[in-house]
């Protein structure tokens, strides 16, 4: 009996989530791809494998959400901790990540993210922090996933102003033609509104919606006119059960200082479900 | 670049002999075992025109940046990752030049690691992952030969390279270092291997001197053997707020507290008064923690 | 690669699961950490026409290729460095084509290095030291580019490269593994970390199998994450008559036994027929030693 | 009172020893190097810090005398065990190591060394172990001291067969332009006879010579003719003390299975002076 319905923003973390492989590597990024991994370690996947870019390995749930990769509570009782060269280059370049997860707070047409600067690079209107080990993760990462929790048109701009992880770039077989290895580039982006995939020639669109996305409300929320797959599938909404777990990780996550959007914020336990 | 004893010098003395302004720096730390006690003493003592490098620039460069002592940042991010909020101080310099404009360079981590690697090896340049079409790769403001695309000798298409970084100067938070330089870390080490090595001239911040038996006991932690460094600082929780491994862990809570009084000029300023120059000194930054907030904090009790 | 538990197995199941006739091999260890005890079963089994590589390839590769059981070697070195005495069957093969000829590509160790190195990154060459104007530069047999020389592209001249090396299996002697095939080494690594990095595939003879609790203790020794190794084999000793860091020391004695043996075709058969068939197993080569030999080798009596 | 002299070979040991400074970081290859950095360490040098191509640090005497730099008696306590990438390149290669020790077992005019192969390659008269790290150390090393036990004409050839590690290769500036760094290449030669260095062409040449060694016995031992500098100097001899640190070192060699030359292979410790 499902008392709430899961909002967006909860249904982007199970449709995320379920995108994670048991007994997979993972390479994850910052911020909501490590809850997302840690939400599907307590669903259905266990025993993932979870790489950061400092060279942690972290074979387990660990006691608590790490702030960041570099969050040393994500160290804690590590099985390996080696550094960033065993982590971007032998780890992810070498093709020994199975799955490559990337916050992606504003992405293109062409699945390229900027992490770095909106307006002109020496002038920015928006200075935001930079790559990090961000353009490894688009650069290396097989079966890359995108996140984003955003569903505004400024977060999705027909190009970026910076592409800080490479996307497809310019489209077509640009990436290739550069020297970015078979296997790369994006593969999936997850929001609150659904799935989305690249076509052939790498643009984005439309594959699968959560209950009650209508095309058209897809569309607004893309600066491009954006393509929804015809007959698209609509994905299954969190069980009661799943719901709790959402829940009570997003009530960790505040816990542990993440800010959450607006109808988090006073968020107790009391009111999970 | 020596052998025998080394000099123990405190964070002050270091700062004061080491780092005029304009000083090249690179900053080890990759938002854990990032020595804040050494941008406190740079702020404390007023540096100017500082050339800071540092991998993942967190509250530490913001804080360099917003205290007017930098000119420029080659880095590949700088944030405040705890919420995450804002590097307000970072942002205000690049968005409205304030306190004064500062030039930026960027390289992913990936890069950084492999210039470093470069200049750690003294290699002319080593392989990257391929970033063309970047904006790393294509924007390039003091350091024009960052990257370098050649052809591969073997066969099979253009190869991203980056040349050699090789430091004036770096400074590293270690867990525990001898008297004679040889330095440790527990944990993971990120880029901080080959960092070190780059480096022309080496510190390291120890959260405890030990006897050499205690290194002997662990050789595979030592970051740096003792002729790498030049001289060795003993300051307990010298990262705070970032974690040390085995030592603290990161302090959310001030990471917020920090975050929250940044977001403005002046709230800024009296982080600043309040909690850099008041306090006098890393101890008096700690004592200003409070026991309570310390005891909270701290992970090991005893030596390993 | 993949993670969860792996095959525990016998090193007679992985040779002949693993190292068909013909199989191209890189062997871990330097002289240190030889695991003898995977040459002794590849000779058992009477394996042909291996391809060996080893960076420092001693008493191991010269049994292997005195067994006839090699094609070519990639190695920086072929020697019984006690003494130093000369790898007698090495030296027959390539002088006189006894027991039959084989084929030899040199590396030295820097290159080595760097080539694993690359491998490991999946990058497409390594910059090393010059070597233009060495005989191991001029000198190709069946790796014609095991070299290059590209101009750097950020000026000052040529530079010598090395192609990655990605051997199909590799098989490395550790300390100590778990159940999901983490990895530890203690004391110097030599190229290890990489070399383990750059295999296909990868299996590890542990001198003992010990509870991931064990392995949480010491995460910074891990040299290979579970989810690179595809099987581990618990085999105490297995790096005899060469020494295991913290385990047991270098057989003095037994490197000279071999040398004397080896020194003509007889003896060396004789060697492979007393301490190598009628032994049967590692453990039977062990109880040939002697408790007082291992006794006095031993170094260490209880876990880390 | 001096009982017996020393032999040639004894002399090398003090010689080559004298040339090592107190608090050094020696690059310290196999054989005879090595006893010989022992022996500098037992009379003027307990602070050197010896480093060895796998990665060890060995910042003191060791209770035995390791064989090779990969017998881990060379890494029971040591401060660091780092592996080859640090050893080679960050150390070596960054020229962090300020001198450098090779055995150079067949060394001609030039310096260079050949530890591979006699005779042609493919077909070898003589078959050697090969490079190791012997190529680096020439390649990289500073202040790089060849050692050589020999006093054979067969061990200087005018040119060796191979060349494993590189000296001045055909002489002149090739070394330097084939992209060799500044400061390479070897310095000094010390054998039972004296020391040889090596003038602006790269050639190598007598400078000193241990006591009663004639300039004509030098030539003979040489396949090209040698040139002896003129006035060249008279190397001290060890004194008793000396000498017993030398006899004892190479009685402990022996017993650490060193295949000492005939004259000590009987040498007992009662023999010792």
């Amino acid at each position: 009996m499902v008392i709430v319905r899961a909002t967006r923003f909860e249904q982007m973390f199970l449709t995320g989530a379920r995108r994670i492989k048991d007994g997979a590597v993972v390479f994850v990024g910052f911020h909501w791809p490590m809850l997302m991994a840690r939400i599907a370690r307590r669903l259905h996947a266990p025993h993932i494998v979870v790489v950061y870019e400092n060279g942690i390995v972290e074979d387990r749930l660990t006691p608590v959400l790490p702030t960041s990769p570099c969050d040393l509570a994500a160290a804690e009782q590590a099985t390996t901790c080696a550094g960033s060269l065993e982590a971007l280059y032998m780890w992810l370049g070498a093709g020994r990540v199975q799955m490559t997860i990337v916050e992606a707070a504003i992405v293109d047409r062409y699945g390229n993210v900027n992490t770095t600067a909106v307006g002109p690079y020496l002038q920015p209107k928006v200075r935001l922090p930079g790559s990090g080990g961000g353009t490894e993760l688009s650069s290396l990462g097989r079966d890359l996933l995108l996140v984003s929790a955003s569903v505004n048109k400024r977060s999705y701009p027909d190009r970026v102003d910076y592409i800080t992880s490479p996307g497809y770039l310019s489209g077509g077989q640009e990436r290739t033609r550069l020297g970015y290895k078979p296997g790369t580039g994006p593969q999936t982006l997850v929001n609150p509104l659904g799935i989305f995939n690249f076509d052939e020639r790498g643009e984005m669109y439309a594959a699968a919606l959560h209950s009650g996305v209508s095309p058209e409300e897809v569309r607004a929320s893309f600066s491009w006119p954006i393509k929804v797959k015809a007959g698209h599938a609509v994905l299954p909404e969190p069980t009661e059960d799943e719901l709790i777990i959402i829940r009570r990780e997003l009530a960790h996550a505040k816990e542990r200082y993440y800010l959450l959007p607006q109808e988090f914020v006073g968020l107790g336990s009391d009111k999970l479900l | 670049m020596s052998t025998g004893e080394k000099p123990i010098l405190t964070m002050q003395e270091t700062v004061r002999r080491y780092a005029p302004d304009g000083q090249e720096l690179l900053i080890g730390g990759f938002a854990f075992s990032d020595p804040t006690a050494l941008a406190h003493e740079l702020i404390r003592q007023g540096r100017k025109g500082l050339f800071i490098m540092k991998t993942s620039g967190g509250v530490l460069v913001d804080q360099l940046v917003g205290a007017g002592c930098v000119e420029r940042v080659l880095s590949c991010h700088v944030w405040n990752s705890v919420g995450p909020v804002p590097a307000y101080c970072f942002r205000r310099a690049l968005e409205q030049g304030k306190p004064h404009p500062i030039q930026i360079e960027e390289l992913s981590y990936g890069a950084f690691t492999m210039a470093l690697l470069a200049g750690a090896c003294d290699l002319p340049f080593m392989p990257t992952t391929p970033v063309q079409g970047a904006g790393h790769f294509t924007q390039r403001t003091f350091l024009p030969d960052k990257f370098g695309v050649i052809e591969n000798p073997f066969g099979g298409g253009p190869v991203c390279v980056v040349p050699p970084l090789k430091p004036a100067l770096g400074v590293f938070h270690v867990q525990r270092a001898d008297k004679y330089g040889n330095a440790q870390m527990f944990g993971p080490t990120g880029e901080m291997r080959p960092a070190m090595a780059a480096c022309k001239k080496l510190i390291v911040v120890a959260e405890e001197l030990v006897d050499t038996a205690a290194i002997r006991e662990r050789p595979e932690a030592t970051v740096a053997p003792g002729f790498m460094v030049d001289a060795v600082v003993v300051e307990p929780w010298a990262a705070h707020p970032t974690d040390s491994y085995g030592y603290y862990y990161r302090d959310l809570h001030h990471h917020a507290l920090y975050g929250e009084m940044s977001r403005t000029e002046e709230g800024f300023q009296r982080y600043v008064d309040e909690w850099i120059i008041a306090t006098g000194n890393h101890a008096g930054f700690i004592a200003k923690l409070g026991k309570e907030r310390v005891a909270e904090l701290q992970l090991r009790k005893a030596g390993w």
